[in-house]
């Protein structure tokens, strides 16, 4: 049952951050609350048993990526977004019944396909585990993620370098 | 001891990547845009991990593994990219970047 | 468990690495020679892509799978490799002409050029959702950057956020796809997708085919099929041109090939469950790309819509799903890559400076002021339109014959009127070329020698895959 | 036969390729590559039909093309009775023509350009009549399309000529997707495009019960590339091309591959009893309909463009009616006439300085002899006259017509009786009477200069003579040509069985005609030459006809009022405000509905992001519920 209280409490938190992140006009206040649903999604992976995740899945987002977020809202200065000028102020009415409809049809399969099998105790999110399988059978994708990440870095300090003159 | 189906992470799952879907759709700022697309990217990675638990399987996890790596270089690139354009335009807002269009 | 990777397993991945090396060894270049010419460095850039058509070499014959069912190797995997790979060298020569007059840096643009190659061999050699993912995303990372390598130019930095957003958003919906269709299997294998479609292919679970659907809309993104096509136009026309021909090609055909591996190949048993969806959506993609490139008058932004159009052919052969999908859908691609990359080439020519001209209106007189040139356009502009007996009528026509195949007679027929529709649009531009006077003076620059050469390949290609089309249909059957 | 025949297409397309490439250094020498290379692609096909003659036809593969598992195609000839009949008109007359346009088109700036469409025409016009596959018949069909179009825009600077390319292109279009889909159904129903199997495996078509369908799809393909109604439209504008591109393409050669194609198709024709009656009943009512149009159209080109249309009808009767033979023998003599008459009327133009309204005409007899002389000749060819060749060809289908049934006679008759009085009228007011020729032009006319009277000379004998091949026996001849031809069309005959018309019956009918066309000139002569019926008072007398006839029957102004003015107002009021230049820029109907299309669609695409996004989720939607509710 505990478990069970658990998982509602991070779902709750976690729910309730995206609802901030979406509709919070500060961007900070965005950032923010999406750390703190990634915390409680941290705490839902230990309750699957991703140990090993749960604490990579910290170090990365709450730790590396959401802080680069900070990091760039606050250099841009970026201040409370205004309300939609007449031309999206739509979008609202269209976007939001169309996630309900898409939760609806996400949600119906997870209802549907998996309610009578449950969370079990398992080893394969331990860093044994992981590990063992990242450097044998997944070593290839291990290394083209390596690729990836030069990519990344190449692109980012491309187009960060200090700009030339404005070529229109 | 029955523990908590896996149906409940599932459909917390497609809560999370709805409200990213939204957030998409409705917010101007770019970085707020971004945002809402991690979200959606972290509903997919509980989707998996349910999985993998389900299955007994590790694949799920290294997968997610793949898409937080995926993930970091994403933001890289991408908040080079609103930089870039902040620099050059003084504004992150989606709205006002629509040179291109028809 | 040790880490076992054999000869074979290193083979397989040949290609891939060299480039990926390659990149590497260019980004280390200004440690090692900080002297050199940086105009040096796309050539380079070519001589590793060339270094990797000989390693592909090893690969032929080769039939199995790699490091534990990651990567496979089959005939399939050599002409696609060949294709990512000629499409990068095609592309780096036409950037060096782009050069002039236009500030890419090539330290940065040739590794980016080399590691979105090299995710495509990925893509095209993926026996499983994860490097299928993992290549699709090494790809398009570097396409997101390669869009907006114009930094200093708004409609250069609009497309790659635009294509970055997007992009970012679609990958979302891809690995929910994924997400889904391994809780189902229980693997990521495509061998293992495709025993499990197989085996339960009289009735599928309904979380399986969502996962499969997503699948499709995520790859259905990168190849801009409607209604998921709507970066392109903007994507397209705000990137640097060689960067347009680069994406157009070589997205595309990975994007396809993704599709082949996954739809094609290991859904093949439930192809019943897909090729309706599949049907509408290349109906879909062929009218509005068609229809909407009527109304262009910006060519790099009519060929996006035209390239659109094409992903709806193409589609039209993945809805067959006989043995003639395979042969047929990658026949077309080796033909879009040489039609595209040469027109893409000859508006590289035409733009000039800052891409000034990119408007239709420019290719008013060019028949007179740039005979050869314009003859090529035309050779391009004709093969697009599918007219015989350019590749692009054969491509077409190969397509179509294998959707006949499977019974899709008004696929077909909506594919022809399609067909009929676009050569309107692209013999706007021969008419312009040849009926019409220049509106300025302004000389158009000698064509360069890089551009000169993606040109005459590109019309060689097309005129003797038009006539002799036999040798490359023997090889991929 | 094989050492020989593929010079025959790869002659003019390397003098096509000589001239586009090395043009600009050419200039005026471009004219005799040109004609040289059909000259030389004439003599072998001289020589293939000796060869033919002595029984020795050719089916034979250069190379496979195309091979897909059970597909296979390649490019491969067929050289047969037919095709080297073909053959022969297309590189006969078209080097006749080649040589009269190095005089037209002498001094023209694009004259290097010219020859290369002109060359590539030949090369595209071969493939078609020579293809032993309905693929290359395909490849040419398109190419002679483009070529065409080419041609007829050549004069781009005028904006009338852009336009009717533009027209000629668009018809065309809805008339090849006929075409293509005709093919397809043949291919999906047999699986296989080669004209020898398709011809064995007839009942196999029959059983599938697509044969009236692909026959009439094929059809449609013809009447847009023959110019029968209702697609016929783009013919008349076409003019705007230079005249000897009008002789080759619009009148002797590319306006007959439809006759070409359904003869060659007489095995499937002759099986479907409704395919047949639709050929004939178009070919009828157009060949009455543009007579009719051309009785008052006051444009020598388009006089000649409307007569055209209307002898094209008569060779659909003909292939209509089941008498094949007769139909490739009027497309013959038609092509030796019809190209004699336009190239008469150019270089009456020539003469004229480009006048080409015969109200502005008159009293040329005395200046260019050679020019009238031959365009005489033609004019009683083309009214039937014996012994002229028109006289043969068009008795003999009339004749079958009326063994099909004597209404389409009659029709046919009254046909020629209006094309005996509009030739005879074109005649009168351009060579005889006195003149009406504007006082600045009258001191310009000149003789043409010998490069264009000689091919004129050559086709009037043709014109004179060329009946003789195909005297029938009822006037004692042995009917050579239908003899030749008959092993081609064995077995459509033997499906069909044809009644014959006692001699009795032939000879009466011949009478008939004859008498027609005379009564036509005779009339055309009361009015025109003696004015004792003035034409002005007859047309007074008729103002409704005659105001109905002198437009075009408002085929054009119905379409307008109908189809094109509401989908014009409606789109002005929806986008007046946006592109109105785009909008009226285009002529077409289906194009203005596409570019409407086209002009809301991107409206859709607004630049904003969100919108991508909202379109993406919303195809998910739909996608994901075809799972869910299926």
């Amino acid at each position: 049952m505990l478990q069970l209280t658990l998982f509602y409490i991070f779902a709750v938190l976690a729910v309730l951050g995206g609802i901030m992140v979406v509709v919070h006009r500060n961007p900070i206040y965005s950032a923010l609350s999406l750390i703190l649903t990634l915390f409680a999604l941290a705490g839902e992976y230990i309750l699957l048993m991703a140990h090993f995740i749960a604490i990579v899945h910290i170090a990365v987002y709450a730790g590396a990526i959401m802080v680069l977020f900070l990091f760039v809202i606050m250099l841009l200065n970026i201040r409370i977004e205004e309300r939609a000028p007449g031309a999206l102020r739509y979008m609202v009415y269209i976007g939001v019944p169309m996630a309900a409809i898409l939760f609806l049809q996400l949600g119906y399969l997870a209802f549907k396909g998996f309610q009578e099998v449950y969370v079990k105790n398992t080893d394969v999110g331990t860093v044994e585990r992981i590990g063992q399988a990242l450097f044998s059978k997944y070593v290839l994708p291990f290394e083209i993620t390596s690729i990836l990440l030069v990519v990344a870095m190449v692109g980012a300090v491309y187009l960060s370098k200090r700009k030339l003159e404005i070529v229109e | 001891m029955q523990g908590i189906p896996i149906s409940h992470f599932l459909v917390l799952s497609a809560i999370l990547f709805s409200l990213g879907v939204i957030g998409v759709t409705i917010r101007r700022n770019a970085i707020v845009i971004f945002m809402s697309i991690e979200l959606m990217l972290n509903a997919v990675n509980l989707s998996f991990l349910a999985f993998s638990n389900y299955l007994n399987n590790v694949e799920g996890q290294i997968f997610v593994f793949m898409v937080m790596v995926v993930a970091a270089a994403e933001v890289a690139v991408g908040l080079a990219i609103i930089v870039a354009i902040f620099r050059l335009r003084e504004t992150v807002h989606v709205d006002d970047i629509k040179l291109l269009k028809w | 468990m040790p880490i076992a990777i054999g000869t074979t397993d290193l083979i397989s991945i040949l290609p891939i690495a060299i480039v990926s090396l390659f990149g590497v060894y260019l980004l280390l270049q200004s440690v090692f020679a900080p002297r050199m010419n940086r105009i040096l460095i796309p050539y380079l850039g070519i001589l590793g892509v060339g270094l990797a058509v000989v390693g592909n070499f090893f690969l032929i014959g080769m039939e199995g799978t790699a490091f534990e069912g990651m990567v496979r190797v089959d005939r399939l995997t050599v002409v696609l490799n060949f294709l990512f790979l000629i499409t990068a060298a095609l592309s780096l020569l036409i950037t060096i002409s782009y050069h002039e007059g236009e500030h890419v840096e090539f330290l940065e643009f040739t590794p980016l050029v080399l590691f979105s190659t090299a995710g495509m061999m990925v893509m095209g050699s993926a026996e499983s959702l994860m490097t299928i993912f993992l290549g699709l995303e090494t790809m398009s990372i570097a396409l997101y950057v390669m869009a907006g390598f114009r930094r200093t130019n708004r409609h250069s930095l609009e497309a790659a956020l635009k294509y970055f957003l997007l992009g970012a958003f679609a990958t979302g919906f891809l690995l929910y796809g994924m997400a889904l269709t391994y809780g189902m299997v229980g693997s990521t294998n495509l061998t293992q997708i495709a025993q499990y479609f197989t085996q339960n292919a009289l009735d599928v679970p309904l979380v399986a085919l969502m996962g499969l659907a997503l699948i499709i809309i995520g790859f259905g993104f990168k190849v801009a099929l409607v209604p998921f096509h709507m970066w392109t136009p903007d994507v397209y026309q705000g990137s640097p041109l060689p960067v347009t021909a680069y994406m157009a090609v070589g997205a595309k055909a990975a994007g396809f090939a993704a599709i082949l591996r996954v739809i094609s190949l290991s859904a093949f048993s439930i192809a019943f469950q897909w090729s309706e969806i599949l049907w509408v959506l290349a109906v879909l993609t062929m009218t509005v790309g068609n229809v909407v490139a009527l109304v262009q008058d910006n060519i790099k932004r009519m060929l996006a819509y035209s390239s659109i159009a094409h992903a709806g052919y193409i589609l039209v052969g993945v809805v067959a799903s006989n043995d003639q999908t395979v042969p047929s859908v990658v026949f077309y691609l080796i033909v879009y890559l040489f039609m595209n990359l040469g027109a893409f080439a000859v508006a590289t020519m035409v733009a000039g400076q800052n891409e000034r001209r990119v408007n239709i209106q420019y290719y008013r007189g060019l028949g007179y002021t740039q005979p050869l040139l314009a003859l090529a356009m035309a050779v391009f502009m004709f093969s697009l339109a599918g007219f015989p007996p350019t590749a692009g009528f054969i491509g077409k026509f190969y397509i179509f014959s294998a959707a006949l195949q499977s019974g899709y007679v008004w696929l077909v027929i909506l594919g022809v009127i399609n067909s009929l529709i676009s050569v309107y649009y692209y013999l706007n531009v021969v008419v312009a070329m040849y009926m019409q006077q220049p509106v300025d003076e302004k000389k158009i620059a000698p064509v360069l020698p890089g551009v000169g050469v993606v040109i005459l390949v590109a019309v060689l290609g097309i005129v003797y895959l038009g006539i002799f089309p036999g040798t490359m249909l023997s090889v991929l059957r | 036969m094989e050492s020989f025949v593929w010079y025959i297409p790869i002659l003019p397309l390397t003098g096509a390729i000589i001239n586009g490439l090395f043009g600009r250094v050419l200039k005026d020498k471009a004219g005799w590559i040109a004609s040289l290379s059909v000259l030389g692609a004439f003599g072998l096909s001289i020589q293939a039909f000796l060869l033919v003659r002595e029984g020795i036809t050719f089916d034979g593969n250069l190379f496979d093309w195309i091979v897909a598992g059970n597909f296979h195609t390649s490019f491969g000839v067929l050289v047969d009775e037919l095709s080297v009949i073909m053959m022969l008109i297309v590189t006969g007359v078209g080097f006749l023509i080649h040589v009269y346009s190095n005089g037209y088109m002498h001094g023209d700036p694009g004259i290097a350009r010219y020859f290369a469409y002109l060359n590539l025409f030949i090369f595209s016009m071969l493939l078609l009549v020579m293809g032993n596959n309905l693929l290359l018949l395909y490849l040419g069909w398109e190419g002679v399309g483009l070529c065409s179009y080419l041609l007829i825009g050549f004069w781009y600077q005028k904006p009338s000529a852009a336009k009717a390319g533009l027209k000629a292109f668009i018809t065309n279009r809805v008339g090849d997707f006929g075409f293509a889909i005709g093919i397809f159904i043949i291919f999906k129903a047999i699986g296989t495009i080669y004209y020898s199997q398709i011809f064995q495996q007839t009942e196999e078509l029959l059983a599938a019960g697509v044969l009236t369908a692909a026959t009439l799809l094929l059809f449609v393909g013809a009447t847009g590339k023959s110019a029968q109604f209702p697609l016929h439209v783009w013919l008349p504008d076409a003019m705007e091309g230079p005249t000897p591109v009008s002789a080759l393409i619009h009148a002797a050669t590319m306006v007959t591959a439809g006759v070409y194609m359904v003869a060659r198709f007489s095995p499937l024709y002759s099986l479907s009893e409704v395919a047949m009656a639709v050929v004939v009943i178009i070919g009828t009512f157009t060949a009455l309909f543009a007579a009719t149009m051309a009785l008052v159209n006051n444009d020598i080109k388009r006089v000649l463009a409307y007569s055209t249309i209307s002898q094209l009808g008569y060779m659909f009767i003909g292939v209509g009616v089941g008498a094949y033979a007769a139909g490739i023998f009027h497309l013959m003599t038609h092509a030796f006439f019809k190209a004699l008459l336009f190239l008469g009327a150019g270089s009456v133009m020539h003469a004229l300085a480009e006048e080409t309204n015969i109200q502005k005409m008159g009293g040329l007899y005395s200046r260019i002899k050679i020019t009238a002389v031959t365009f005489i000749v033609a004019w009683l060819a083309i009214s039937g006259i014996p012994p002229f060749s028109g006289f043969f060809s068009k008795d003999e289908i009339l004749a079958k017509a009326y063994a099909y049934h004597p209404l389409i006679w009659v029709l046919g008759t009254l046909g020629a009786l209006l094309t005996a009085f509009y030739m005879s009228r074109l005649v009168f007011l351009t060579f005889f009477g006195k003149s009406r020729v504007e006082p600045e032009r009258e001191h310009h006319i000149h003789e043409s200069p010998p490069v264009m009277t000689v091919p004129l000379i050559i086709l009037a004998v043709l014109a004179a003579v060329g009946g003789f091949v195909g005297v029938p026996e009822v006037l004692g001849g042995h009917n050579h040509f239908g003899k030749f031809l008959e092993p081609v069309f064995a077995q459509a005959e033997a499906n069909l069985h044809l009644a014959h018309v006692s001699h009795t019956v032939e000879y009466g009918l011949m009478a008939a005609s004859v008498l027609m066309g005379l009564l036509g000139i005779g009339l055309a002569y009361l009015m025109y030459i003696k004015a004792s019926i003035s034409p002005v008072t007859l047309a007074d007398r008729f103002r409704k006809v005659y105001r109905l006839l002198s437009n075009k029957y408002y085929v054009d102004e119905i379409y307008q009022k109908l189809v094109i003015d509401p989908i014009v107002s409606f789109s002005r009021w929806l986008w007046h405000a946006v592109d109105e230049g785009i909008v009226d820029g285009i002529v077409n109907l289906s194009g203005r509905l596409m570019l409407l299309f086209g002009l809301i669609l991107r409206r859709v695409q607004t630049g904003y992001v969100q919108n991508y996004a909202a379109l993406f989720v919303l195809g998910t939607l739909i996608l994901l519920a075809y799972y869910l509710l299926s």
